[in-house]
């Protein structure tokens, strides 16, 4: 049986608050039923047991997991990562958003360069008004609000691509092209350069 | 051009260069270094020279030169071109030098001492930034006498430099606070023994754009060398000497420039900061939108920073192909106009005649009822230059729909001969970098000082540092710079264009001429006769040039355009300018963001309905008998085309305030409502802009400039008409002194910081001191 | 206490209240009825009682304007005589009258519920100034006109 | 890279299903077939359970109409290829059955696997979004 | 030249697009050498706007009455083949 190969961590936990659910728990509900109904329910009570008759929590797939499986296998995919089935984020968060990916720019308030050597993943502005009491910004929109960090742009396509987002990739733009320069072109007579004031 | 194939190897390169780096300062052991020297020399070899760092970073990529010298910076080779500088250098091989007084774009000072590096064999510590490279020279910019070097040089700074961080608007983004925590010293020496405080300077008033704080000059002389070197302004320098120096404006004055903003960003330390952004934010609880500037025809990359659905202030960006750093004070500081006298819901005429808001059902089906009645052949469009590409888009769309064919920009442009049809009829062929490389430029009816500053700057860099040559036909304006003035009316150009002008020779053996025709040219009764002259003109250069055996397919014609998306307008087929509508008086006319008021109620029928679709409430808006709130260009995503033809991105930096929706959506919404089966068959903005490709794909090229050709047809079609005539008058300047820079469009004439500078430049001309 | 007393505080009551109907009516405006020394009455024609008969915090009491009706509220009693009722001081406003002073306001009662309410209201300029068509402006004060800062009650964005 | 790969990106784009292959590791199953067994499994145990998770719950809904609604629930992701989204659907799918079965949920827990059925938003056009701002 | 005549008044916007350099729109490029200017001088009131954008597939775009369009490609095509497409265009919309 495939599921005896066992599942994932997340499912070991569960497994493991309740190594021998069958018999307390199927047992107590059990009695239960036959306290509040007539017998009729015995006979579905007896079907119950049939059906699970030699099959544990494993059969139906909330056993423990066989630690035997080797995970380091690897397996080859030919479709995209697409987490939007499964990953429980509302359908106005992913369908129709775009996200732009780009090299944010410099600041040029100052010299030097940090933050400007990685690729920002940042989302389409949505939904801002002013609170009508105090004046203060609301927004609706909780992805807006976040602004994503990556060390390159493939890596930011793919976890746009995976999460369903549009994306637009902003390439940079050409770097500074170096230019000759010399302290002396500040006291040359013949040249435009000369520095008239100081 | 920017080759992404290229770089990727580059920055390759540069990476192991940065593992190297990091190798070397985790681990001491002489044989690793040695090896990953061999790796970094050979890695380096390869390409010449060519390092990039990663990805974009701020060091240049070095021309290889065959002539290069081997430089070590920390061990690490680099080939360099002889008389690179140190810090130069240093930059090539990744490692950032601290500075205050250099920088990329100015003039080396060499007056701050941040910069000092230990170089092997030199007793003492070098300047990085004024030292020329010498051959096998060892650089080392993180030993303990360069450590010292800078601490003490930081110590010397900070004793005349007031503690008040706290209250300091450049706090957070400041070089000297950032610099001493990484390499000034843990502890003060500084005793205040004679209890007189620290240095004191009294305040400049320079005018209503910069506040001036001098205590905490450092005398970087940053502020002055942009004033004379980009924008040919003297007015800032230094007095006194020692401790008693003071950078001012010697008299009381203005600093008088259209680009005197960026001293803001030059200024390493408090001492220059934005007067409109004073005591508002601290740098680091902005948010940040980089997005495309609509002051001009440029279309300057900017950083919008905002902050609780407001716009705080706008920071330029880098971009070498448009306006290297620098951006016009109209761009930097009309933001606060975006908060005034603005359309935020839509309104209707009622029955009084009188404006009243309506919800937007009311408005789109009042308008189609209105436009339902009339046939489209007397319905007509009216645009103005801030319309974004996309909701011009819609409009062409919906109004072909309805059958109207009179779609019209504001700004006129000669129509005649080959008119809008080819590109390169009214593009800036060259590209705005082609000044750069142009030995010649004749400037045509343009004050490009004040119609495209920061073109103008670049126009001035290659004045200094390339001798470029300048010519002007127009009005006599003071550009900052020597020209060689040819007359002020067409007829010079006609003679020019002839060849029997004294400056025809000049001319005829400039290598790369540029010919810019300034829109405002063309907005008279002499602009067809100025562009066709300007075509003739410009296809004889060319042909002279490939005669002479040139095969860079230099460009010689261009047209400077003011408005920030005349370009995107014409290139998807609106016709320039409004004499179609005035001859056929509309019945109605759908204006969107037409505010300069080139159409009035006079030029229209009797009853004509009028629906304005804007952003501000101008001149569109008071004859409207509709009004549509639109978004202005922070608020929404929007392609603009800038007088190159490149097509740019601009991004939503906050939402539309109140009611107003984006543009195209609005003209989205109403085809919904008009007659017939006109609905847009786009819904999203990726379906407007495949839209855009199957109009003109090169408007969802963002970035690139796509050349366009065809001159000799533009000319041939002009050389077969007759010749237009001209009246021979002077061509104004529509932008003359700086007080008429101000306030060109809508968005401008609303901020009131705008008119605190109109006010200022009014007022300094009137004081003995002048302009 | 005996029976007998308590019996004649209640005719004492009846009395004071004036006679069996009109006690009852108090009794069901009020859902008390108790006898006392009429200490006072306030502007508003609420009248004030004391009897330390009654144990402390319920021996003194209001009754109010019968105009009121059901319609009382324990803000229709004005600061001075609620100075006295809260026991902050024992000299009704009848002995000491109160100081007057010319920054007072007039007192007035608590308007929640009813049309003239108190509403909270932004006290902050907008962000955005509204462009207004001609008959809307004031040509004279635009910018000290606070209807220009205030985008239409129609127009808030959160509030759709 | 080319000028062609650079300038599409530039337009917006989402590539889906790009027949790119590429390694990858796997939650728990290893092959498509292991994977739809996995599946099979699952939605086994949840339709023998029904009769037993009514008598658990108080709920107006008949065995029969959970069976079609399991159904539905799993048909819904009927087109899913990427094993590693299946399984952790199941994964996702036995947390569900556990919490079901062992009486974790309430009531109205349970009526939710109903709701979507009973409260199905109209599609928005564009109009009746723009009209409402939320374009 | 062959072909080259006043285009009829239903036509109300010609688009030509076309890239620079590729082979694909050489036909393209030629036909802007030779015919653009006559066809022009013959309809100096309609406009033909091209577009020029690299590596894109040459196309011929007509814009009719009431927002009716119609293209074709041009790739590969020579320059009397397009302008027999022109004409073609001009005698009215042929939806796609």
């Amino acid at each position: 049986m495939a599921l005896r190969n066992g599942i994932t961590s997340m499912l070991r936990q569960a497994a493991i608050v309740k190594q021998h659910c069958p018999a307390s728990r199927l047992s107590t509900t059990t009695t239960m039923h036959l306290d509040a109904n007539n017998n009729d329910l015995a006979t579905l009570n007896k079907t119950r047991l049939d059906t699970t008759e030699g099959k544990s929590l494993n059969e139906i797939g909330l056993g423990p997991m066989d630690r035997t499986k080797d995970f380091d296998t690897r397996i080859e995919l030919d479709v995209q990562d697409d987490l939007t089935s499964f990953n429980g984020v509302p359908k106005e968060h992913t369908k129709g958003r775009t996200v732009r990916i780009y090299v944010p720019a410099r600041n040029q308030m100052q010299s030097a360069t940090n933050n400007s050597h990685l690729w920002k993943l940042d989302f389409d502005v949505r939904e801002r008004w002013e609170n009508p009491l105090i004046g203060w910004a609301s927004t609706g929109d909780p992805l807006s609000n976040m602004q994503l960090n990556f060390k390159s742009k493939e890596s930011a396509i793919a976890f746009a691509q995976k999460n369903g987002w549009e994306f637009v990739v902003e390439e940079p733009q050409p770097a500074w092209q170096y230019k000759h320069k010399s302290y002396g072109y500040n006291f040359s007579w013949n040249k435009r350069t000369r520095v008239s004031t100081k | 051009m920017f080759h992404p194939g290229g770089v990727h190897g580059a920055r390759h390169i540069a990476q192991s260069l940065h593992h190297v780096k990091n190798a070397i300062r985790g681990t001491c052991s002489s044989k690793l270094l040695m090896q990953q020297k061999a790796a970094a020399a050979v890695a380096v070899e390869s390409k010449k020279g060519t390092v990039t760092p990663p990805p974009t970073g701020p060091a240049p990529t070095a021309p290889a030169a065959p002539n290069s010298v081997e430089v070590y910076i920390d061990d690490k080779m680099v080939m360099v071109e002889p008389g690179t500088t140190v810090l130069q250098a240093a930059a090539l091989a990744g490692v950032e030098i601290p500075r205050f007084c250099y920088h990329d774009r100015l003039s080396i000072a060499g007056n701050c001492r941040m910069c000092l590096v230990e170089v092997e064999k030199s007793v003492k510590p070098v300047a990085s930034c004024a030292m020329p490279v010498m051959k096998g020279m060892r650089v080392k910019t993180n030993s303990p006498m360069t450590r010292k070097a800078r601490e003490g040089v930081m110590e010397f700074l900070l004793m005349n430099h007031p503690l008040d961080c706290p209250i300091c608007d450049q706090g957070g983004e400041c070089d000297l606070q950032d610099q001493s925590m990484m390499f000034g010293s843990d502890r003060s020496r500084f005793t205040d023994i004679k209890f007189d405080g620290k240095r004191a300077v009294e305040d400049k008033n320079i005018g209503p754009l910069i506040k001036t704080i001098m205590n905490r000059c450092i005398h970087c002389t940053r502020c002055i060398r942009f004033g004379s070197e980009v924008a040919g302004v003297d007015d800032l320098g230094t007095t006194g000497r020692g401790n008693e120096m003071q950078v001012g404006t010697y008299v009381e004055k203005l600093f008088a420039s259209e680009l005197s903003g960026n001293v803001i960003d030059l200024c390493p330390v408090g001492a220059l900061t934005s007067k409109p952004y004073a005591f508002t934010y601290r740098p680091w609880e902005l948010r940040k939108h980089e997005s495309v500037d609509v002051m001009d025809g440029l279309g300057s990359a900017i950083l919008v920073n905002s902050r609780g659905g407001e716009i705080i202030r706008i920071l330029p960006r880098v971009h070498e192909g448009i306006n290297e750093e620098w951006i016009s004070d109209k761009t930097r500081f009309v933001y606060d106009g975006l908060k005034r006298q603005r359309l935020t819901q839509p309104m209707l005429k009622n029955s009084q005649g009188l404006l009243e808001p309506v919800d937007w059902e009311d408005a789109l089906s009042g308008i189609a009822a209105r436009i339902n009645r009339v046939p489209g052949q007397e319905m007509a469009a009216l645009v103005g230059g801030l319309c974004d590409v996309e909701a011009l888009t819609a409009l062409k769309d919906l109004m072909n729909r309805l059958g109207c064919e009179t779609l019209c920009t504001e700004e006129s442009f000669p129509m005649n001969a080959a008119g809008t049809d080819l590109r390169s009829n009214y593009l800036l062929n060259t590209k705005i970098t082609g000044v750069e490389e142009a030995d010649l430029v004749l400037l045509i009816g343009t004050n490009i000082r004040f119609e495209a500053p920061v073109l103008n700057a670049r126009i001035r860099k290659a004045y200094l540092h390339n001798n470029l040559r300048i010519a002007s036909i127009g009005e006599r304006v003071d550009l900052r710079y020597e020209t060689d003035f040819l007359g002020d009316s067409v007829h010079v150009l006609a003679q020019l264009a002839d060849g029997d002008h004294k400056y025809s020779e000049i001319l005829s053996k400039a290598k790369k001429p540029m010919i810019i025709v300034g829109s405002s040219s063309l907005q008279h009764g002499d602009g067809t006769a100025v562009l066709a002259n300007a075509i003739v003109l410009a296809d004889s250069l060319r042909s002279k040039m490939s005669s002479n055996g040139d095969e860079s397919d230099w460009k010689v014609l261009n047209v400077l355009h003011r408005h920030a998306n005349q370009v995107g307008a014409l290139d998807l087929g609106y016709k320039a300018g409004p004499s179609a509508i005035k001859q056929m008086q509309p019945k109605v006319l759908f204006m969107m963001g037409a505010d300069d008021g080139v159409v009035q109620r006079r030029d229209l029928a009797g009853d004509a309905f009028v629906i304005y679709q804007g952003h501000h409430g101008d001149k569109g808006a008071e004859m409207a008998d509709a009004v549509l709130p639109g978004a202005a260009y922070t608020e929404k995503y929007a392609t603009y085309v800038n007088t190159e033809g490149r097509a740019q991105r601009g991004n939503v930096a906050v939402t539309p305030p109140g009611m107003a929706r984006e543009d195209w959506k609005i003209l989205r919404a109403l085809s919904e409502f008009v007659r017939g089966s006109s609905v847009l068959p786009y819904d999203s903005l990726d379906e407007v802009r495949k839209r855009l490709a199957e109009i003109a794909p090169h408007l969802t090229r963002y970035g690139q400039v796509e050349d366009a050709n065809y001159f000799r047809q533009s000319k041939d079609l002009v050389w077969n008409a007759a010749r237009p005539g001209h009246s021979g008058q002077t061509l104004p300047a529509q932008q003359r002194e700086l007080e008429d820079f101000y306030m060109t469009n809508t968005i401008s004439r609303a901020s009131r910081t705008m008119a605190k500078c109109v006010t200022a430049a009014r007022h300094q001309k009137s004081t003995r001191y002048g302009l | 206490m005996s029976l007998i007393q308590k019996t004649l505080n209640l005719f004492r009551a009846i009395k004071q209240n004036g006679g069996i109907l009109s006690s009852l009516k108090t009794l069901y405006v009020t859902d008390d009825l108790k006898w006392g020394t009429h200490v006072g009455t306030d502007k508003y024609g609420n009248k004030y009682y004391e009897n330390n008969y009654y144990f402390l915090s319920r021996n003194r009491w209001v009754i109010y304007n019968p105009d009121f009706h059901l319609d009382y509220d324990g803000s229709q009693i004005p600061p001075e005589w609620h100075m006295w009722m809260h026991y902050t001081t024992d000299k009704p406003p009848t002995v000491k009258p109160p100081v007057n002073y010319k920054w007072m306001v007039p007192h007035q009662e608590n308007k929640s519920g009813s049309s003239e309410m108190y509403y909270p209201y932004s006290t902050t300029r907008t962000k955005i100034e509204s462009w207004q068509p001609a008959h809307l402006r004031t040509a004279d004060t635009e910018e000290q006109n606070p209807k220009l800062f205030n985008i239409p009650q129609n127009n808030r964005i959160g509030v759709q | 890279m080319s000028r062609l790969a650079s300038s599409s990106s530039s337009l917006v784009s989402r590539v889906a299903g790009s027949g790119l292959t590429r390694e990858v590791k796997p939650l728990v199953s290893t092959s498509k077939r292991e994977a739809r067994q996995r599946v099979l499994n699952l939605y086994r145990s949840w339709y023998r359970q029904m009769p037993y998770i009514m008598m658990d719950y108080y709920v107006p809904v008949s065995v029969a109409d959970c069976r079609k609604r399991l159904k539905e629930v799993f048909a819904a992701n009927r087109h899913l290829t990427d094993i590693r989204a299946i399984d952790m659907l199941v994964i996702k799918g036995q947390m569900e059955l556990r919490e079901t079965i062992e009486v974790w949920k309430q009531k109205t827990h349970f009526m939710m696997y109903f709701r979507d059925t009973v409260k199905q938003k109209p599609s928005e056009g564009f109009l009746s979004k723009f009209l409402d701002g939320k374009s | 030249m062959a072909g080259i005549r006043a285009l009829g008044a239903g036509l109300k916007e010609l688009r030509i697009h076309m890239c620079q350099k590729s082979p694909s729109s050489q036909g393209a490029r030629d036909f802007m050498e030779s015919f653009y200017v006559p066809l022009k001088q013959r309809n100096p009131e309609l406009p033909i706007l091209v577009r020029e954008c690299s590596e894109i597939e040459p196309r011929l775009w007509a814009r009719y009455g009431y927002g009716a369009e119609t293209s074709v490609p041009l790739s590969n095509m020579n320059k009397e083949s397009i302008m027999q497409k022109i004409n073609e265009f001009a005698s009215g919309p042929r939806m796609r």
